[in-house]
Protein backbone atom coordinates (compact mmCIF):
# COMPACT_ATOMS: atom_id res chain seq x y z
CA UNK A 1 0.00 0.00 0.00
CA UNK A 2 2.68 2.52 -1.19
CA UNK A 3 5.03 3.36 -3.98
CA UNK A 4 8.81 3.71 -4.18
CA UNK A 5 10.32 5.48 -6.35
CA UNK A 6 13.84 5.29 -7.77
CA UNK A 7 15.16 7.30 -10.51
CA UNK A 8 18.53 7.94 -12.58
CA UNK A 9 19.48 9.79 -15.59
CA UNK A 10 21.70 7.61 -17.74
CA UNK A 11 24.23 9.88 -19.34
CA UNK A 12 25.54 7.33 -21.51
CA UNK A 13 22.38 6.53 -23.22
CA UNK A 14 20.56 10.15 -22.62
CA UNK A 15 17.37 8.87 -20.78
CA UNK A 16 15.59 8.30 -17.53
CA UNK A 17 15.61 5.30 -16.27
CA UNK A 18 12.90 5.12 -13.01
CA UNK A 19 12.07 1.93 -11.83
CA UNK A 20 8.23 1.87 -9.52
CA UNK A 21 8.31 -0.59 -6.29
CA UNK A 22 4.21 -0.73 -5.34
CA UNK A 23 0.85 0.35 -5.81
CA UNK A 24 0.19 3.48 -7.81
CA UNK A 25 -3.34 5.21 -6.84
CA UNK A 26 -5.00 8.17 -5.21
CA UNK A 27 -2.98 7.48 -2.32
CA UNK A 28 0.61 7.93 -4.43
CA UNK A 29 -0.07 9.32 -7.53
CA UNK A 30 0.77 12.79 -6.43
CA UNK A 31 3.98 11.29 -5.17
CA UNK A 32 5.01 9.66 -8.98
CA UNK A 33 3.34 13.34 -10.22
CA UNK A 34 5.97 15.13 -8.85
CA UNK A 35 8.65 13.00 -9.66
CA UNK A 36 8.25 12.83 -13.78
CA UNK A 37 7.61 16.57 -13.32
CA UNK A 38 10.60 17.41 -11.70
CA UNK A 39 12.30 14.99 -14.11
CA UNK A 40 11.23 16.56 -17.65
CA UNK A 41 11.70 20.52 -16.06
CA UNK A 42 15.33 19.36 -15.27
CA UNK A 43 16.01 17.22 -18.56
CA UNK A 44 13.20 16.98 -20.75
CA UNK A 45 14.36 12.98 -22.38
CA UNK A 46 12.76 9.57 -23.31
CA UNK A 47 11.42 7.89 -19.41
CA UNK A 48 12.30 4.01 -19.55
CA UNK A 49 9.96 2.94 -16.52
CA UNK A 50 10.94 -0.24 -15.18
CA UNK A 51 7.11 -1.92 -14.17
CA UNK A 52 8.39 -4.89 -13.14
CA UNK A 53 7.68 -4.01 -9.22
CA UNK A 54 4.71 -2.44 -9.82
CA UNK A 55 1.80 -4.41 -8.71
CA UNK A 56 -1.33 -2.04 -9.21
CA UNK A 57 -2.08 0.62 -11.11
CA UNK A 58 -5.76 2.32 -11.55
CA UNK A 59 -7.07 5.32 -13.44
CA UNK A 60 -5.10 7.72 -11.02
CA UNK A 61 -2.12 6.91 -12.59
CA UNK A 62 -2.57 6.22 -15.56
CA UNK A 63 -3.58 9.85 -15.56
CA UNK A 64 -0.28 11.29 -14.21
CA UNK A 65 1.55 9.03 -16.28
CA UNK A 66 -0.26 10.78 -19.71
CA UNK A 67 -0.04 14.15 -17.84
CA UNK A 68 3.78 13.14 -18.07
CA UNK A 69 3.64 12.04 -22.31
CA UNK A 70 1.88 15.44 -23.15
CA UNK A 71 5.12 17.28 -21.96
CA UNK A 72 7.60 15.37 -23.42
CA UNK A 73 5.88 15.40 -26.37
CA UNK A 74 6.33 18.49 -26.92
CA UNK A 75 9.94 17.58 -26.65
CA UNK A 76 9.59 14.91 -29.12
CA UNK A 77 10.23 12.48 -26.11
CA UNK A 78 8.63 9.38 -25.18
CA UNK A 79 7.51 7.14 -22.20
CA UNK A 80 8.79 3.40 -22.35
CA UNK A 81 7.08 1.10 -19.89
CA UNK A 82 9.17 -2.18 -19.19
CA UNK A 83 8.12 -5.63 -18.13
CA UNK A 84 4.39 -4.84 -16.71
CA UNK A 85 2.66 -7.25 -14.50
CA UNK A 86 -0.34 -9.46 -16.53
CA UNK A 87 -2.99 -7.42 -14.28
CA UNK A 88 -1.12 -3.77 -14.66
CA UNK A 89 -0.93 -4.59 -18.87
CA UNK A 90 -4.46 -5.54 -18.55
CA UNK A 91 -5.79 -1.40 -17.47
CA UNK A 92 -3.74 -0.51 -20.02
CA UNK A 93 -4.73 -2.64 -22.72
CA UNK A 94 -8.52 -1.75 -21.89
CA UNK A 95 -7.98 1.96 -21.79
CA UNK A 96 -6.45 1.85 -25.32
CA UNK A 97 -3.16 3.21 -23.44
CA UNK A 98 -1.16 0.46 -24.90
CA UNK A 99 -0.89 2.14 -28.62
CA UNK A 100 -0.15 5.55 -26.83
CA UNK A 101 2.77 4.28 -24.25
CA UNK A 102 5.82 2.10 -25.51
CA UNK A 103 4.90 -1.20 -24.03
CA UNK A 104 7.98 -3.47 -24.19
CA UNK A 105 8.65 -6.88 -22.54
CA UNK B 1 -51.46 -11.09 1.83
CA UNK B 2 -48.25 -8.58 -0.17
CA UNK B 3 -47.04 -7.80 3.40
CA UNK B 4 -46.66 -11.58 3.80
CA UNK B 5 -45.09 -12.08 0.26
CA UNK B 6 -42.59 -9.06 1.31
CA UNK B 7 -41.48 -10.98 4.43
CA UNK B 8 -41.29 -14.11 2.05
CA UNK B 9 -38.91 -13.10 -0.15
CA UNK B 10 -36.70 -11.22 2.61
CA UNK B 11 -36.86 -14.18 4.06
CA UNK B 12 -35.53 -16.24 0.89
CA UNK B 13 -32.90 -12.68 0.39
CA UNK B 14 -31.46 -13.00 3.72
CA UNK B 15 -30.00 -16.93 3.56
CA UNK B 16 -28.77 -15.90 0.26
CA UNK B 17 -27.04 -13.01 0.60
CA UNK B 18 -24.72 -11.81 3.16
CA UNK B 19 -24.42 -8.59 3.37
CA UNK B 20 -20.89 -6.50 4.73
CA UNK B 21 -21.07 -2.99 5.14
CA UNK B 22 -18.43 0.20 5.58
CA UNK B 23 -18.56 3.67 6.61
CA UNK B 24 -14.79 5.14 5.82
CA UNK B 25 -13.62 8.61 6.01
CA UNK B 26 -13.11 10.25 2.48
CA UNK B 27 -9.34 10.46 2.71
CA UNK B 28 -6.99 8.73 -0.56
CA UNK B 29 -5.26 7.01 2.24
CA UNK B 30 -8.15 3.97 2.92
CA UNK B 31 -8.35 3.32 -0.41
CA UNK B 32 -5.82 0.34 -0.16
CA UNK B 33 -7.43 -0.99 3.24
CA UNK B 34 -10.81 -1.54 0.77
CA UNK B 35 -8.69 -3.08 -1.96
CA UNK B 36 -7.35 -5.27 0.64
CA UNK B 37 -10.67 -6.30 1.88
CA UNK B 38 -12.52 -6.89 -1.32
CA UNK B 39 -9.53 -9.03 -2.25
CA UNK B 40 -10.27 -10.96 1.16
CA UNK B 41 -14.27 -11.10 0.37
CA UNK B 42 -13.85 -12.23 -3.41
CA UNK B 43 -11.43 -14.78 -2.48
CA UNK B 44 -14.07 -16.47 0.09
CA UNK B 45 -16.61 -16.43 -2.36
CA UNK B 46 -14.47 -18.14 -4.62
CA UNK B 47 -12.88 -15.68 -7.42
CA UNK B 48 -9.44 -16.45 -9.14
CA UNK B 49 -6.81 -14.16 -8.78
CA UNK B 50 -7.75 -12.35 -11.86
CA UNK B 51 -11.26 -11.99 -11.20
CA UNK B 52 -9.93 -10.43 -7.95
CA UNK B 53 -7.45 -8.43 -9.49
CA UNK B 54 -10.47 -7.06 -12.10
CA UNK B 55 -12.68 -6.45 -8.46
CA UNK B 56 -10.17 -3.98 -7.26
CA UNK B 57 -9.82 -2.21 -9.16
CA UNK B 58 -12.91 -1.93 -10.08
CA UNK B 59 -13.60 -1.13 -6.56
CA UNK B 60 -11.06 1.43 -5.91
CA UNK B 61 -12.23 3.36 -8.95
CA UNK B 62 -15.66 3.93 -7.34
CA UNK B 63 -14.16 4.91 -3.94
CA UNK B 64 -11.52 6.93 -5.73
CA UNK B 65 -14.16 8.88 -7.20
CA UNK B 66 -16.47 9.05 -4.18
CA UNK B 67 -13.65 10.46 -2.25
CA UNK B 68 -12.84 13.07 -4.77
CA UNK B 69 -16.23 14.08 -5.08
CA UNK B 70 -17.61 13.76 -1.05
CA UNK B 71 -19.09 16.66 -0.10
CA UNK B 72 -16.18 17.56 2.81
CA UNK B 73 -12.80 16.81 3.92
CA UNK B 74 -15.14 15.83 7.17
CA UNK B 75 -17.41 13.02 4.71
CA UNK B 76 -17.61 9.84 5.25
CA UNK B 77 -18.46 7.23 1.78
CA UNK B 78 -19.93 4.53 2.44
CA UNK B 79 -19.33 0.70 0.72
CA UNK B 80 -21.68 -2.30 0.70
CA UNK B 81 -20.52 -5.82 -0.12
CA UNK B 82 -23.54 -8.00 -1.03
CA UNK B 83 -22.43 -11.33 -0.73
CA UNK B 84 -24.01 -14.09 -2.76
CA UNK B 85 -23.24 -18.21 -3.50
CA UNK B 86 -21.76 -16.98 -6.63
CA UNK B 87 -22.17 -13.56 -7.28
CA UNK B 88 -20.15 -10.57 -5.71
CA UNK B 89 -22.13 -7.11 -5.55
CA UNK B 90 -20.47 -4.04 -4.43
CA UNK B 91 -22.28 -0.39 -3.71
CA UNK B 92 -19.87 2.29 -3.43
CA UNK B 93 -22.33 5.41 -2.64
CA UNK B 94 -21.15 8.97 -0.98
CA UNK B 95 -22.76 11.84 0.22
CA UNK B 96 -21.83 15.13 -2.68
CA UNK B 97 -23.17 16.75 -5.16
CA UNK B 98 -24.26 13.61 -7.28
CA UNK B 99 -23.11 12.51 -10.87
CA UNK B 100 -24.67 14.05 -13.98
CA UNK B 101 -25.95 11.52 -16.50
CA UNK B 102 -23.66 13.02 -19.09
CA UNK B 103 -20.63 12.59 -17.24
CA UNK B 104 -20.92 8.68 -17.74
CA UNK B 105 -19.76 9.33 -21.58
CA UNK B 106 -17.35 6.68 -22.97
CA UNK B 107 -13.88 8.09 -23.33
CA UNK B 108 -11.96 9.12 -26.67
CA UNK B 109 -9.98 6.00 -26.19
CA UNK B 110 -6.16 6.96 -27.55
CA UNK B 111 -6.72 10.68 -26.49
CA UNK B 112 -4.47 12.56 -24.25
CA UNK B 113 -6.89 13.25 -21.65
CA UNK B 114 -6.11 13.09 -18.40
CA UNK B 115 -9.36 12.24 -16.63
CA UNK B 116 -12.66 10.28 -17.50
CA UNK B 117 -11.29 6.77 -17.26
CA UNK B 118 -12.31 5.73 -13.82
CA UNK B 119 -15.97 4.74 -14.82
CA UNK B 120 -14.78 3.14 -18.53
CA UNK B 121 -12.92 1.07 -16.22
CA UNK B 122 -15.31 -0.50 -14.14
CA UNK B 123 -17.54 -1.15 -16.75
CA UNK B 124 -14.88 -3.07 -18.68
CA UNK B 125 -13.93 -5.01 -15.75
CA UNK B 126 -17.51 -5.38 -14.02
CA UNK B 127 -20.36 -7.67 -15.58
CA UNK B 128 -23.52 -5.02 -14.37
CA UNK B 129 -22.49 -1.59 -13.61
CA UNK B 130 -25.48 0.96 -12.42
CA UNK B 131 -25.63 4.16 -11.13
CA UNK B 132 -28.36 5.93 -8.86
CA UNK B 133 -28.18 9.57 -7.89
CA UNK B 134 -30.05 12.28 -6.31
CA UNK B 135 -28.83 15.95 -7.39
CA UNK B 136 -27.37 17.60 -4.41
CA UNK B 137 -27.54 14.02 -2.46
CA UNK B 138 -25.04 12.14 -3.62
CA UNK B 139 -23.85 9.24 -5.74
CA UNK B 140 -24.96 5.51 -5.56
CA UNK B 141 -22.48 3.22 -7.81
CA UNK B 142 -23.31 -0.25 -7.56
CA UNK B 143 -21.15 -3.20 -9.40
CA UNK B 144 -21.78 -6.96 -9.71
CA UNK B 145 -19.06 -9.31 -10.72
CA UNK B 146 -20.02 -13.24 -11.24
CA UNK B 147 -18.43 -16.68 -10.46
CA UNK B 148 -18.49 -18.09 -13.72
CA UNK B 149 -18.16 -22.41 -13.60
CA UNK B 150 -15.88 -22.15 -16.96
CA UNK B 151 -12.54 -22.69 -15.10
CA UNK C 1 -19.06 27.58 28.60
CA UNK C 2 -18.95 24.32 29.01
CA UNK C 3 -20.69 23.29 26.31
CA UNK C 4 -18.09 25.40 24.06
CA UNK C 5 -15.00 23.47 25.39
CA UNK C 6 -16.89 20.23 24.69
CA UNK C 7 -17.48 21.89 20.68
CA UNK C 8 -13.95 22.48 20.72
CA UNK C 9 -12.71 19.07 22.15
CA UNK C 10 -15.01 17.15 19.55
CA UNK C 11 -13.07 19.00 16.62
CA UNK C 12 -9.77 18.49 17.90
CA UNK C 13 -11.09 14.86 18.26
CA UNK C 14 -12.68 14.49 14.22
CA UNK C 15 -9.13 15.69 12.90
CA UNK C 16 -6.80 12.96 15.08
CA UNK C 17 -9.20 10.29 15.10
CA UNK C 18 -10.80 8.49 11.91
CA UNK C 19 -13.07 6.06 12.35
CA UNK C 20 -13.69 3.17 9.92
CA UNK C 21 -16.72 1.17 10.71
CA UNK C 22 -18.04 -2.51 9.69
CA UNK C 23 -21.41 -4.70 9.93
CA UNK C 24 -20.64 -8.15 9.41
CA UNK C 25 -22.70 -11.20 9.30
CA UNK C 26 -21.89 -13.06 12.37
CA UNK C 27 -20.65 -16.16 10.84
CA UNK C 28 -17.19 -18.11 11.38
CA UNK C 29 -16.24 -17.17 7.49
CA UNK C 30 -15.85 -13.48 7.79
CA UNK C 31 -13.45 -13.42 10.79
CA UNK C 32 -10.97 -13.78 8.04
CA UNK C 33 -11.85 -10.35 6.46
CA UNK C 34 -11.83 -8.95 9.25
CA UNK C 35 -8.07 -10.09 9.56
CA UNK C 36 -6.91 -8.65 6.48
CA UNK C 37 -8.88 -5.18 7.02
CA UNK C 38 -7.02 -4.69 10.72
CA UNK C 39 -3.87 -5.45 9.21
CA UNK C 40 -4.30 -2.76 6.22
CA UNK C 41 -5.40 -0.35 8.83
CA UNK C 42 -2.48 -0.99 11.48
CA UNK C 43 0.21 -1.40 8.28
CA UNK C 44 -1.93 2.34 7.34
CA UNK C 45 -1.00 3.85 11.01
CA UNK C 46 2.88 2.75 10.94
CA UNK C 47 2.80 -0.35 12.93
CA UNK C 48 5.75 -3.05 12.39
CA UNK C 49 4.94 -6.69 11.72
CA UNK C 50 4.92 -7.68 14.99
CA UNK C 51 2.86 -5.17 16.74
CA UNK C 52 0.61 -6.11 13.24
CA UNK C 53 0.43 -9.96 13.91
CA UNK C 54 -0.47 -8.68 18.08
CA UNK C 55 -3.49 -7.06 16.55
CA UNK C 56 -4.61 -9.37 13.86
CA UNK C 57 -4.82 -11.94 16.50
CA UNK C 58 -6.26 -9.65 19.27
CA UNK C 59 -9.15 -8.45 16.42
CA UNK C 60 -9.88 -12.21 15.65
CA UNK C 61 -10.33 -13.67 18.68
CA UNK C 62 -12.46 -10.24 19.99
CA UNK C 63 -14.73 -11.45 16.95
CA UNK C 64 -14.44 -14.81 16.93
CA UNK C 65 -16.34 -14.20 20.78
CA UNK C 66 -18.86 -11.95 18.98
CA UNK C 67 -19.66 -14.60 16.67
CA UNK C 68 -20.34 -17.18 19.33
CA UNK C 69 -22.32 -15.16 21.70
CA UNK C 70 -24.54 -13.51 19.08
CA UNK C 71 -28.42 -13.47 19.55
CA UNK C 72 -28.70 -15.66 16.65
CA UNK C 73 -27.78 -17.02 13.02
CA UNK C 74 -28.91 -13.81 11.41
CA UNK C 75 -27.50 -11.73 13.84
CA UNK C 76 -23.98 -9.02 12.56
CA UNK C 77 -21.86 -7.55 14.99
CA UNK C 78 -20.12 -4.58 14.74
CA UNK C 79 -16.28 -3.31 14.58
CA UNK C 80 -15.18 0.20 14.59
CA UNK C 81 -11.46 1.20 14.10
CA UNK C 82 -10.30 4.16 15.57
CA UNK C 83 -7.63 5.37 13.88
CA UNK C 84 -4.83 7.81 15.46
CA UNK C 85 -1.81 8.72 14.37
CA UNK C 86 -0.04 6.74 16.77
CA UNK C 87 -2.57 4.10 18.28
CA UNK C 88 -5.49 2.06 16.77
CA UNK C 89 -8.63 1.66 18.76
CA UNK C 90 -11.00 -1.87 17.93
CA UNK C 91 -14.26 -2.02 19.03
CA UNK C 92 -15.98 -5.03 18.55
CA UNK C 93 -19.68 -5.07 19.58
CA UNK C 94 -22.19 -8.28 19.77
CA UNK C 95 -26.06 -8.35 20.44
CA UNK C 96 -25.75 -11.20 22.12
CA UNK C 97 -26.60 -11.96 25.55
CA UNK C 98 -23.87 -10.42 27.62
CA UNK C 99 -20.69 -10.76 29.15
CA UNK C 100 -20.62 -11.85 32.80
CA UNK C 101 -17.40 -10.13 34.77
CA UNK C 102 -16.84 -13.51 36.19
CA UNK C 103 -16.39 -14.93 33.15
CA UNK C 104 -14.03 -12.95 32.53
CA UNK C 105 -11.07 -14.71 34.70
CA UNK C 106 -7.46 -15.61 34.55
CA UNK C 107 -7.08 -18.41 33.05
CA UNK C 108 -4.95 -21.40 34.87
CA UNK C 109 -2.00 -21.59 32.56
CA UNK C 110 -0.70 -24.79 31.92
CA UNK C 111 -4.16 -26.56 32.63
CA UNK C 112 -5.80 -29.11 30.02
CA UNK C 113 -8.67 -26.68 29.31
CA UNK C 114 -10.31 -26.07 25.80
CA UNK C 115 -11.26 -23.13 26.20
CA UNK C 116 -11.18 -19.45 28.13
CA UNK C 117 -7.81 -18.08 26.21
CA UNK C 118 -9.62 -16.25 24.29
CA UNK C 119 -9.98 -12.94 26.29
CA UNK C 120 -6.65 -14.00 28.18
CA UNK C 121 -4.41 -13.45 24.28
CA UNK C 122 -6.43 -10.39 23.87
CA UNK C 123 -5.20 -8.80 27.01
CA UNK C 124 -1.73 -10.36 26.68
CA UNK C 125 -1.29 -8.11 23.32
CA UNK C 126 -2.90 -5.42 23.10
CA UNK C 127 -2.28 -2.39 25.39
CA UNK C 128 -5.81 -1.46 26.85
CA UNK C 129 -8.58 -3.62 27.26
CA UNK C 130 -11.70 -2.59 28.50
CA UNK C 131 -15.61 -4.24 28.38
CA UNK C 132 -18.70 -2.73 28.37
CA UNK C 133 -22.13 -4.54 28.36
CA UNK C 134 -25.58 -4.46 29.31
CA UNK C 135 -27.47 -8.18 29.94
CA UNK C 136 -29.48 -9.19 26.93
CA UNK C 137 -28.29 -6.39 25.29
CA UNK C 138 -25.32 -7.13 24.04
CA UNK C 139 -21.00 -6.62 24.92
CA UNK C 140 -18.57 -4.26 23.96
CA UNK C 141 -14.87 -4.66 23.70
CA UNK C 142 -12.47 -1.99 23.37
CA UNK C 143 -8.80 -2.62 22.60
CA UNK C 144 -6.02 0.03 21.80
CA UNK C 145 -2.57 -0.71 20.87
CA UNK C 146 -0.13 2.39 20.74
CA UNK C 147 2.98 2.87 18.03
CA UNK C 148 5.82 2.66 20.16
CA UNK C 149 8.81 5.05 19.01
CA UNK C 150 11.45 2.56 19.97
CA UNK C 151 11.79 0.76 16.81
CA UNK D 1 -7.20 -17.69 4.46
CA UNK D 2 -8.16 -21.51 4.43
CA UNK D 3 -6.37 -24.90 6.05
CA UNK D 4 -4.83 -27.64 4.27
CA UNK D 5 -4.67 -30.94 6.17
CA UNK D 6 -1.95 -33.59 4.99
CA UNK D 7 -1.73 -36.72 7.68
CA UNK D 8 0.28 -39.73 7.00
CA UNK D 9 0.81 -42.66 9.29
CA UNK D 10 4.49 -43.53 9.65
CA UNK D 11 4.33 -47.00 10.21
CA UNK D 12 7.92 -47.31 10.90
CA UNK D 13 8.41 -45.02 13.50
CA UNK D 14 4.59 -45.94 15.00
CA UNK D 15 3.47 -41.80 14.45
CA UNK D 16 1.04 -39.71 13.23
CA UNK D 17 2.92 -37.25 11.02
CA UNK D 18 0.90 -34.31 10.18
CA UNK D 19 1.53 -30.62 8.25
CA UNK D 20 -0.53 -28.29 8.88
CA UNK D 21 -0.94 -25.34 5.91
CA UNK D 22 -2.42 -21.98 6.03
CA UNK D 23 -4.70 -20.59 9.28
CA UNK D 24 -6.59 -22.39 11.74
CA UNK D 25 -9.29 -20.33 13.07
CA UNK D 26 -12.93 -20.08 13.96
CA UNK D 27 -13.73 -21.38 9.96
CA UNK D 28 -11.23 -24.06 10.03
CA UNK D 29 -10.98 -25.25 13.35
CA UNK D 30 -13.77 -28.10 12.62
CA UNK D 31 -12.04 -29.71 10.28
CA UNK D 32 -8.58 -29.92 12.28
CA UNK D 33 -10.84 -31.70 15.18
CA UNK D 34 -12.64 -33.75 12.89
CA UNK D 35 -8.99 -34.96 11.58
CA UNK D 36 -7.00 -35.41 14.62
CA UNK D 37 -10.13 -37.05 16.26
CA UNK D 38 -10.01 -39.78 13.81
CA UNK D 39 -6.50 -40.06 13.95
CA UNK D 40 -6.62 -40.82 17.15
CA UNK D 41 -9.65 -42.94 17.35
CA UNK D 42 -7.73 -44.92 14.13
CA UNK D 43 -4.27 -45.30 15.97
CA UNK D 44 -3.55 -43.62 19.55
CA UNK D 45 -0.28 -42.92 18.48
CA UNK D 46 2.44 -39.82 18.98
CA UNK D 47 1.30 -37.17 16.81
CA UNK D 48 3.81 -34.89 15.21
CA UNK D 49 2.90 -31.85 13.72
CA UNK D 50 4.84 -30.02 11.18
CA UNK D 51 3.69 -26.46 11.81
CA UNK D 52 6.50 -24.34 9.20
CA UNK D 53 3.72 -23.39 6.63
CA UNK D 54 1.42 -22.66 9.88
CA UNK D 55 0.56 -19.05 9.17
CA UNK D 56 -1.84 -18.45 12.23
CA UNK D 57 -3.32 -20.02 15.16
CA UNK D 58 -5.61 -18.54 17.79
CA UNK D 59 -7.41 -19.77 20.88
CA UNK D 60 -10.34 -22.05 18.49
CA UNK D 61 -7.37 -23.59 17.13
CA UNK D 62 -5.58 -24.09 20.77
CA UNK D 63 -8.46 -25.49 21.95
CA UNK D 64 -8.91 -28.48 19.16
CA UNK D 65 -5.18 -28.94 19.72
CA UNK D 66 -6.02 -29.29 23.73
CA UNK D 67 -8.99 -31.65 23.27
CA UNK D 68 -6.55 -33.91 21.13
CA UNK D 69 -4.07 -34.08 23.63
CA UNK D 70 -6.50 -34.68 26.13
CA UNK D 71 -7.49 -37.80 24.49
CA UNK D 72 -3.97 -38.82 23.38
CA UNK D 73 -2.83 -38.55 27.11
CA UNK D 74 -5.32 -41.51 28.24
CA UNK D 75 -3.16 -43.41 26.16
CA UNK D 76 0.16 -42.00 27.48
CA UNK D 77 0.98 -40.44 23.92
CA UNK D 78 2.01 -36.67 23.51
CA UNK D 79 1.85 -34.22 20.60
CA UNK D 80 4.85 -32.73 19.16
CA UNK D 81 5.21 -29.06 17.18
CA UNK D 82 7.68 -28.75 14.92
CA UNK D 83 8.91 -25.58 13.49
CA UNK D 84 6.75 -23.34 14.35
CA UNK D 85 6.64 -19.69 12.84
CA UNK D 86 7.76 -17.09 15.51
CA UNK D 87 4.20 -15.58 15.25
CA UNK D 88 2.29 -18.98 16.00
CA UNK D 89 5.35 -19.32 18.43
CA UNK D 90 4.20 -16.48 20.37
CA UNK D 91 0.95 -17.57 21.13
CA UNK D 92 1.84 -20.51 22.31
CA UNK D 93 4.50 -18.99 24.92
CA UNK D 94 1.73 -16.27 26.41
CA UNK D 95 -0.53 -19.31 27.24
CA UNK D 96 1.78 -21.14 28.56
CA UNK D 97 0.83 -24.38 26.34
CA UNK D 98 4.65 -24.32 25.43
CA UNK D 99 5.23 -26.35 28.43
CA UNK D 100 2.05 -28.86 28.04
CA UNK D 101 2.95 -29.38 23.93
CA UNK D 102 5.87 -30.57 22.75
CA UNK D 103 7.73 -28.14 21.09
CA UNK D 104 10.37 -28.12 18.73
CA UNK D 105 13.07 -26.71 16.16
N1 LIG E 1 -19.04 10.02 -7.13
C1 LIG E 1 -19.19 11.01 -8.05
N2 LIG E 1 -19.87 12.15 -7.75
C2 LIG E 1 -20.00 13.14 -8.67
N3 LIG E 1 -19.48 13.08 -9.93
C3 LIG E 1 -18.81 11.98 -10.28
C4 LIG E 1 -18.63 10.88 -9.38
N4 LIG E 1 -17.93 9.93 -10.03
C5 LIG E 1 -17.67 10.41 -11.25
N5 LIG E 1 -18.19 11.64 -11.43
C6 LIG E 1 -18.14 12.47 -12.66
O1 LIG E 1 -17.94 11.62 -13.78
C7 LIG E 1 -16.76 11.98 -14.48
C8 LIG E 1 -16.08 10.75 -15.02
O2 LIG E 1 -15.58 9.97 -13.93
P1 LIG E 1 -14.39 8.97 -14.17
O3 LIG E 1 -14.70 8.13 -15.35
O4 LIG E 1 -14.13 8.25 -12.90
O5 LIG E 1 -13.14 9.85 -14.55
P2 LIG E 1 -12.34 10.92 -13.70
O6 LIG E 1 -12.83 10.87 -12.30
O7 LIG E 1 -10.93 10.47 -13.83
O8 LIG E 1 -12.59 12.21 -14.41
C9 LIG E 1 -15.93 12.77 -13.49
O9 LIG E 1 -15.09 13.69 -14.11
C10 LIG E 1 -16.98 13.45 -12.64
O10 LIG E 1 -17.42 14.63 -13.25
N1 LIG F 1 -19.11 -11.57 23.28
C1 LIG F 1 -19.43 -12.31 24.36
N2 LIG F 1 -20.71 -12.39 24.81
C2 LIG F 1 -21.01 -13.15 25.89
N3 LIG F 1 -20.12 -13.85 26.61
C3 LIG F 1 -18.83 -13.80 26.22
C4 LIG F 1 -18.42 -13.03 25.09
N4 LIG F 1 -17.07 -13.18 24.97
C5 LIG F 1 -16.69 -14.00 25.95
N5 LIG F 1 -17.72 -14.38 26.72
C6 LIG F 1 -17.68 -15.25 27.91
O1 LIG F 1 -16.37 -15.21 28.46
C7 LIG F 1 -15.81 -16.52 28.51
C8 LIG F 1 -14.31 -16.45 28.23
O2 LIG F 1 -14.11 -16.06 26.88
P1 LIG F 1 -12.76 -16.41 26.14
O3 LIG F 1 -11.64 -16.02 27.03
O4 LIG F 1 -12.78 -15.81 24.81
O5 LIG F 1 -12.73 -18.00 26.06
P2 LIG F 1 -13.67 -19.01 25.25
O6 LIG F 1 -14.57 -18.19 24.36
O7 LIG F 1 -12.70 -19.82 24.48
O8 LIG F 1 -14.37 -19.77 26.31
C9 LIG F 1 -16.60 -17.33 27.50
O9 LIG F 1 -16.62 -18.68 27.82
C10 LIG F 1 -17.97 -16.71 27.57
O10 LIG F 1 -18.71 -17.25 28.64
Amino acid sequence: MSLVINKNFDEEKNVWDVALKGEVDIYTANKLKETLIDMVSEKPQDILIDASSLEYIDSTGLGVLIGALKRLKQHDKDIYIRETKINVRKIFNITGLDKIFKLEG
Amino acid sequence: MDAIKNQILDNEGASEIDVISMTIPSRPEYVGVIRLTVSAIANRIGFNIEDIEDIKVAVAEACTNAIQHSYNDESNFYVAFEIGIDSLGVVVRDDGKGIKVEDVKEPQLGELKEGGLGIFIIKSLMDEVSFSCEIEKGTEIKMVKFLHENY
